[in-house]
């Protein structure tokens, strides 16, 4: 069941120009581990199953789903991290710079600060990852942690942030990457609603500004194309608010169970029943 | 535009690779050897040609055995001994620190004092037997396990520790659960040093009071000026050596199951 | 040797017999690996004399640990030794008795390559001495240049790297080096072929002293509690070096079968040339000299290598060689 | 500003019976971390200001607060586990079982798996830990693998497992341990929508039976008081389901803020209005 | 109940508490020793008494400067050589498996060679020099190093890699932002094991050939029979070698500033 409604402005129409990352047919398993998984899992774990799903030029794209069908999995994918002992099976074809690189930018769920660097240095990881000037990127990473509500944390080492306050950090990282496009996995998982709220119109305004400006940069070097976002979350309202399109992936293995794109001007963006009644399947 | 399209990829048989690649490096180097005393004309008293060390070696072959046999049977008692020792010792320590405290000067002293002064005394103790080389092996090998355990343990993130003690564990809990498996992978790597060293400590240890065992056959061969015999003796020591590594490199693979990422080395 | 298989016969038989006595346990200590100057030794382990004579001898190797301090101790009975650590120990309060001199006299030389053309001491004078880093060698070094006429500061003293001499005479580390003729320089000569010079200490007697090196100590204790087991060993022994000097060839052999690892070579031209020189005379092995001891020691005195008093009278005896003076 | 709403059958009247779990005037700070935090937080970093809190027996407390405010702070000191460097001012009282130790089971924000333990193996921690003896511990873990959609992952090691999955499997390890006081911090983040109701209707009727029974259990060895949740969340749903009374904290430093009781009958439970405002504050 | 009133709580000064029990711990030792050797009626020629070694030390004060200097001259330009090596070659062979493979049997070799036999070797190559002295101390050096440092990087979690990874980060990021550091508590653990170890060595290799040091002094000693000023040396040996370590502990807490639970050893 894919359902289709009608795209935003920004985001083109599907099929009318060439995708900026396309996944086609995609099925990843892992093997049994070692010593065994137990249990019906023996003999390997079907996650993804012909998983088919394009990012067009400036596409913001919400992915829901259970837990455990896939999310990260299939992110990891897109981001060309996948333990390597899993095994692939269809396409997968992601925008890559001037450099050769892949032109994304990954956020892990469990967002990855290195115990090692203070807040500031871990956010500058994203800046030296990446290849963007230190001069151009500190003073951003200043101006940010003054709006992610960091400031004066500059100096803390990761285990004395709280939850929350180390999720912005990794966020505030991978927009530092400038990369085009962005793969984020649960950004805002361990955000009270204010904050969550704040963070949501902060993704949306400034930094996809931003991040056309960065994939039109990448453009001009290459022939590569435009900028999109790829966004798992477990909130309906934040990938209402946000997404162009939101997919919905089954239970494991993962396959695509709903497919919707935000209606333009209207002033309910999706059909939230319809939606609903996918993810309670 | 990265693209690809996969199927079923699988990680090569890197341990294979590993090992022919391990085997051509030695095959080179014993090649550059036989060169290099070629060429430089070396008389053999400096350094004899692996050609005629080998054939001392298949000369010699008979007599090699019981020489090996003993110093397998030390530096192999000597290592269990001292791995275990030094774990315990680090997974003590770090749940009592007084007692490492306590012990750090003498661990300290035991490893700096010359095993040629340690020696008389420890015959004084141990006699000519076995026991006082095994105890030397003992005391080489126990150090790096202890300090390398200890570093392992000490570094392990709070979290774990915080975990257990907030669902009701004790000392006794968290040491269990978590610094004893946290130390294995410390411990491991202390051992791969100590096995390195394992059985060169025992061939120091013959050279103190032995009758048989491959430092026993060195400084014979070294008295008796047979250099060519002197490399057969180290020969050994490194095969030895290898074969202890390689062991504990094994033995890695089934300590630590969790760990995934284990290339090389 | 059919002679050498009859004995062997024998001596089993005895064992036999003996079976009810228990034998006594007797630990000696080498000062070395095995070599010709343990051929008495060998030879009479190989024959079965010692179990003859109710002995069960076990043989130690000590590689760096001092015999001395393991008699001094009570871990061994008997230690191959030598005067210059007999005599300090004895100072320092270990109760250590020489019981026999395995060699008459010194047979210590200054060996060096014929190219040098060192033959005489005062040929050190502009030349590398190759050190072991001991007070008795610059003493005895000094002694033998200014006695003929040198200038001992002229004497480079240069460490010595490894006690394999061919290397460091040939890669010009050092031009001379202390060496034993019994072993070092015949290897070098008779062996490897080399022409080589060696002054020989035993040619210089007036310089510097003579002394015994090595030889065969016991300990006072063991002297006090078990005098028998001390005469039956020493007996033994003494019988094992006559025997070696009648006939080194045999000598060479049982040394061979019992380390396996020594060139044979070596070893038949050394006992070849230690068979004249371990004493006069086969019945005379072991005799020590009171004036040697005296003279070495006021020697080591004068020269600050003696801290305390060695009793030098208690450091010797001869009362338990087959043929007492 | 602190309201107080009506009580729901199971929690007894504010001071009518001696608190199960008491905090009083608490204050924390936290020292310059090494080598200086920076900025404005040079001298200390004062995180909790002169919190008062009482549990009664079988009473859900819910804490709510913008991120950074002090909650994971708050259920550690609770819990016994502070940072030995951090300053603390104020009373705590937990209770304490026969054996003299904390009756507290705390789950940590970041799940906190070992990760040289299986998936059940982790579980059991819970139960080793807290001293439940194994042949019961087991066949429950068994039971709430299936329960909370673990089945089949015993034997996953825990990078195996997906986010949601993780969290799953350290809220099992804190029942398992059988503790009168729950002390769980933000144990549904990772989950999504169905998932979490789930496991929401879960830990309101399954396990608040089974605590008590343990709170009973304890109460007869030694002469300790009854049982007790404190959830910190940031779902204003999840707290209004399953709270007896809402905790809402200030911004850093954490005060109390606002303060409510689950009205007895009623359709609506709380006041929503007035919850949101305190949290918008 | 457990309940408590707190004003403001510290961690109690712990590093003059350790500093105190190993004071302690070695007093007690020196105490055991000299009753011992006083009841055991022991010869000064087998075991001397502290007291003695004490008065020789005195005694021999003016004579050992020179030695200490040379020795720790030897062992601290060692450590420093052996420490880079062996964290370089931890770090290059973790990002290139291949050169891990064929490093490895040279590794091996370099450790398990006796010293005897390496050395005159390497006086031909070096001369008699610092050189060979401080490169003997470095081969001792750089192993702990590198095993412990290649294992700090491989336990590293897969977490951190990646996080670098996906952000565009290629081999020499991942090395530079993760590995690198990751491999520092390691590589100090291996750096306190070869700090221990360092001074030893190039106490040996002045026994091979060296005109000054503390290993000069107890070789001349040893000829000399000496027993006490034998002492004397291991003394100095045990003293210079606690300074290293000392030093190496502090330059834990500077290099590794994230690590709060930084107790004891
Ligand atoms: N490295 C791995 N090895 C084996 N199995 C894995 C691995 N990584 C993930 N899995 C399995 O793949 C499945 C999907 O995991 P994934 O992390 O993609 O889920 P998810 O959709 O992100 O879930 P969540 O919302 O809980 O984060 C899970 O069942 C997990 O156990
Ligand atoms: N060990 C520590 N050392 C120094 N500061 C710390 C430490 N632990 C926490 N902090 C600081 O205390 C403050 C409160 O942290 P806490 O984790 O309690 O917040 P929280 O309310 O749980 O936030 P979140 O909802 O984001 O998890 C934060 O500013 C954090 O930086
Ligand atoms: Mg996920
Ligand atoms: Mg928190």
């Amino acid at each position: 069941m894919t359902t289709t409604a009608n795209s935003t402005g920004r985001a083109p129409e599907a099929g009318r120009s060439e995708p900026v990352l396309s996944v086609g047919d995609l099925t990843i398993t892992f093997p049994a581990s070692r010593g065994g998984r137990g249990g019906s899992q023996d003999g390997g774990l079907n996650v993804l199953d012909a998983l088919s799903l394009d990012v067009h030029d400036g596409e913001f794209v919400a992915v829901l789903g259970p837990s455990g069908c896939g999310k990260s999995t299939l992110l990891r994918a897109l981001g060309g991290l996948l333990d390597p002992r899993a095994q692939v099976e269809g396409t997968i074809a992601v925008p890559s710079d001037a450099s050769g690189r892949r032109a994304t930018a990954w956020m892990p769920q469990r967002d990855g600060l290195l115990p090692w660097r203070r807040a500031m240095a871990n956010a500058m990881v994203g800046a030296i990852a990446a290849g963007v000037p230190r001069d151009r990127a500190y003073p951003r990473a200043q101006q940010l942690f003054e709006e992610f509500g960091l400031a004066g944390f500059e100096r803390a080492w990761p285990h004395e942030l709280s939850g929350g306050m180390r999720q912005r950090l990794a966020l505030l990282r991978t927009c530092l990457a400038e990369r085009p496009v962005l793969l984020l996995d649960e950004p805002f998982g361990g955000l009270d609603p204010v904050t969550r709220r704040r963070m949501n119109a902060w993704l949306a305004t400034v930094h996809l500004t931003e991040q056309a400006a960065a994939a039109d940069a990448v453009a001009r070097d290459a022939s590569t194309t435009g900028s999109g976002v790829v966004l798992v979350t477990h909130d309906i309202d934040e990938a209402m608010t946000l997404a162009d399109r939101i997919v919905v992936l089954s239970d494991r293995p993962g396959r695509l169970l709903y497919e919707a794109r935000a209606r333009q001007g209207g002033e309910e963006r999706y059909d939230r029943g319809s939606l609903l009644s996918a993810l309670d399947c | 535009m990265i693209g690809a399209t996969h199927r079923t990829q699988r990680v090569p048989g890197s341990r294979l690779r590993a090992a022919l690649i391990g085997t051509a490096t030695v095959a080179v180097l014993v090649a550059a050897w036989e060169a290099a005393v070629r060429i430089g004309n070396l008389p053999p008293f400096v350094l004899p040609r692996p050609s005629q060390v080998v054939a001392t070696a298949v000369e010699q072959a008979p007599l090699l055995g019981p020489h090996v046999a003993t110093t397998a049977t030390e530096a192999v008692l000597g290592l269990a001994m001292g791995t275990m020792l030094g774990w315990l010792l680090a997974v003590l320590t770090s749940a009592f620190p007084t007692s490492g405290q306590i012990s750090h000067p003498v661990v300290l002293l035991s490893q700096t004092i010359p095993t040629v002064v340690l020696a008389p005394l420890m015959i004084l103790w141990a006699g000519y037997g076995l026991t006082p080389k095994v105890t030397l092996v003992a005391l080489t090998v126990f150090f790096p396990v202890l300090v390398a355990a200890t570093a392992a343990i000490r570094d392990v993130d709070a979290e774990y520790s915080d975990t257990v003690a907030g669902l009701g564990g004790g000392k006794a809990h968290q040491m269990w659960l978590v610094r004893l498996p946290a130390s294995v992978p410390g411990a491991l790597a202390g051992l791969r040093i100590a096995a390195t060293y394992a059985v060169g400590a025992a061939v120091v240890s013959e050279y103190l009071a032995g009758e048989s065992g491959i430092g026993v056959f060195i400084q014979r061969s070294r008295k008796a000026y047979a250099v060519d015999q002197i490399f057969v003796g180290i020969a050994l020591i490194a095969i030895l050596s290898a074969l202890m590594v390689a062991a504990i490199v094994a033995l890695r693979r089934v300590a630590t199951p969790w760990q995934t990422n284990l290339v090389s080395t | 040797s059919s002679t050498d298989t009859d004995t062997k016969d024998e001596a089993a038989l005895d064992s036999a017999t003996n079976a009810a006595q228990p034998l006594t346990p007797v630990t000696v200590v080498l000062d070395w690996t095995p070599n010709t100057n343990h051929s008495g030794l060998y030879l009479a382990l190989a024959n079965g004399w010692y179990e003859d004579a109710g002995l069960d001898v076990t043989v130690i190797e000590p590689g760096e640990t001092s015999g001395l301090q393991l008699l001094a101790a009570g871990q061994a009975d008997f230690a191959f030794s030598v005067a210059e650590g007999l005599l300090p120990a004895r100072a320092a309060g270990a109760d250590v008795v020489s019981v026999a001199t395995v060699i008459e006299h010194n047979t210590s030389s200054l060996l060096s390559l014929a190219d040098e053309g060192i033959t005489r001491p005062r040929d050190l004078e502009g030349k590398n001495y190759g050190s072991y880093g001991s007070d008795l060698e610059t003493a005895i070094i000094s002694s033998l240049v200014e006695c003929d006429g040198g200038d001992p500061a002229k004497v480079d003293h240069v460490p010595l790297v490894s006690d394999d001499f061919r290397i460091g005479l040939t890669q010009d580390q050092f031009d001379t080096a202390w060496v034993f003729d019994a072993w070092d320089t015949l290897r070098l000569s008779e062996v490897d072929g080399m022409d080589v010079n060696t002054i020989a200490f035993r040619d210089w007697f007036d310089c510097i002293p003579d002394w015994y090196t090595p030889l065969l100590a016991t300990s006072g204790a063991e002297i006090e509690s078990s005098p028998e087991t001390v005469g039956a060993f020493v007996q033994v022994t003494a019988h094992g070096y006559a025997a070696a000097m009648e006939d080194p060839t045999v000598a060479a052999d049982a040394l061979i079968a019992a380390a396996p690892e020594l060139d044979a070579a070596l070893v038949t031209a050394s006992a070849d040339w230690l068979a004249d020189k371990y004493a006069t005379s086969p019945q005379a092995w072991g005799q020590q000299d009171g004036a040697t001891w005296d003279r070495f020691s006021q020697w080591l005195t004068d020269n600050d290598m003696l801290d305390g008093d060695p009793s030098v009278d208690g450091a010797w005896t001869n009362e338990f060689l087959p043929a007492k003076q």
